[in-house]
């Protein structure tokens, strides 16, 4: 049933982990790569902006962000990965999307955002550009 | 506090489908319902839906919409089907011949009824000339029990 | 997506088949075997019942329905089973069904249709039984 | 003869994907609308609950309903989603800095109705103090001819 689990509502018991979001960290040539997968939303949209904060407060400014496994991404995301853009370069550092799907890649084009990011078919050039 | 989603759909088959996907999906909001628990309510709200959609065809009214109401509760999960067919008495329903009855051939309808009442904890008709509402819930501490 | 074309409305235009009901013929050992895959409903029984309907008119009277794809199976689909069920039997005939799927198992569990029917895990089994 | 569903949820983040899953399906009831305008459709009134959930949550009114209505007609699809919050002036949005100007990254919001406006046929904003219907169009016959 692919219908199942899109959101979670508050339980009086400990809740499972909210499973339309994965978020999911590699690193890789001295990059953080952070694979994201699922729905990315207002629901979601926080956990993303808290994991990069995260991140960059961390140490990482050169930021892989993956969104292959991405089914979904509205104004809020981008809204996330701006900000996360504008984070890193205040420490000279680097972020880069890597993006393939033609659903999400629209979102960037429609919205002037291509020009902001850059943005990768792979990981691999993701990385190998930098 | 409970938490209330709510569908209206046509009065017709092809719309059915998209109840199933909104039950099925506001259920697995709960976090403590089994999948199997959520199919079995699917299934029940689709035969609620069905009747409805059949009550609506009988008086001619297939324009004007059912609707369809899931109640997320820490307790429950409570769905209600309210159409604007004629009205019935679900104490007046017909049995089925025992299965190895060779009659029990004959009886190609009346498995809706007796299907929601197995698959819910609680199935409750309110009936009057002017329509129907089903109302079907899954009690959450029964999962927990085990049933 | 996994929601597209659950149901179609009338349109101005041709419309293209349903999709959501799958109904294909094999012949095997003498047994006219059903594959049906999708969902069974009041909406797409209809389409069920005629083609058995079919068959047993062109002479099929040895019938196997493969539930294996299907994915929902309501009262109504119950329904069209047992009419089939009656109408091979006038001729003589048998018509088995092909179950393995729990969730679908239960359907004619509880409605006590597990005694009226002959119900197998696999076409195989169910044409060498016959 | 339009037909129309109806989906009301609570105005929370964690039901949006419950009124995505719907207008998708309801949307593909249309054989003549492509998978991608389909896409283009889902993020519109994505975005538009969005505004409306975050409409209700300023005027602390996360309790009651935003209500999304998908209206299939021959020439088009047409979804409302109404909102109780406390209004706006659509016409008094806040531009963004061109994408090559440093100080866009200074712009994290404002993305939704720029996006609604560019992935549907048609936007049209009825704004009181009561509350906000956004109607969003998809033109069946703009999808014939090839747009
Ligand atoms: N919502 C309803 N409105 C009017 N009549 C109903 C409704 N639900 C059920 N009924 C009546 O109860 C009968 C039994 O229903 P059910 O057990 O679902 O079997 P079936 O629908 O196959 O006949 C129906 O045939 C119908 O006459
Ligand atoms: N339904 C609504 N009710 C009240 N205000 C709204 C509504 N929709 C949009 N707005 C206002 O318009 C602004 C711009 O909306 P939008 O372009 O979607 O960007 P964002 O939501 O990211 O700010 C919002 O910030 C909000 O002030």
């Amino acid at each position: 049933m692919g219908t199942r689990c899109r959101f979670r509502r508050p339980s009086p018991v400990q809740e499972p982990p909210l499973i339309d979001l994965g978020l999911d960290l590699v690193e890789r040539d001295g990059w953080a790569v952070l694979v994201v997968s699922g729905e990315v939303d207002v629901a979601t949209a926080p956990r993303l902006r808290e994991r990069l904060i995260e991140l960059v407060n961390r140490g990482h400014h050169r930021i892989v962000v993956d969104l292959v496994g991405v089914e979904f991404l509205d104004s809020t995301g981008l809204g996330v990965l701006v900000g996360a853009l504008k984070r890193v370069r205040t420490h000279d550092g680097e972020l880069a999307l890597v993006c393939a799907e033609p659903r999400i890649l629209k979102v960037f084009e429609i919205t002037g955002l291509t020009k902001v990011f850059s943005i990768f078919g792979s990981v691999d050039e993701a990385v190998g550009a930098g | 506090m409970a938490e209330t989603v709510a569908l209206e759909i046509p009065a017709r088959p092809d719309f059915l489908a998209l109840a199933r996907l909104i039950v099925a999906a506001t259920a697995a909001a709960d976090p403590l319902l089994p999948e199997d628990r959520i199919d079995d309510l699917r299934l029940a709200v689709s035969e609620a839906c069905t009747n409805a959609i059949e009550a609506h065809q009988r008086v001619g009214s297939e324009q004007s919409n059912i609707r369809i109401e899931c109640r997320l509760s820490p307790e429950q999960v409570e769905v209600e089907v309210r159409d604007h067919g004629a009205g019935f008495d679900p104490d007046v329903l017909v049995d089925h011949p025992p299965a190895t009855d060779p009659a029990r051939l004959d009886h190609e309808r009346g498995l809706g009824i007796p299907l929601m009442r197995v698959l819910t904890d609680e199935v409750e008709f309110r009936s009057t000339t002017d329509g129907t509402t089903v109302r079907l819930v899954l009690r959450v501490s029964a999962v927990r029990r085990g049933r």
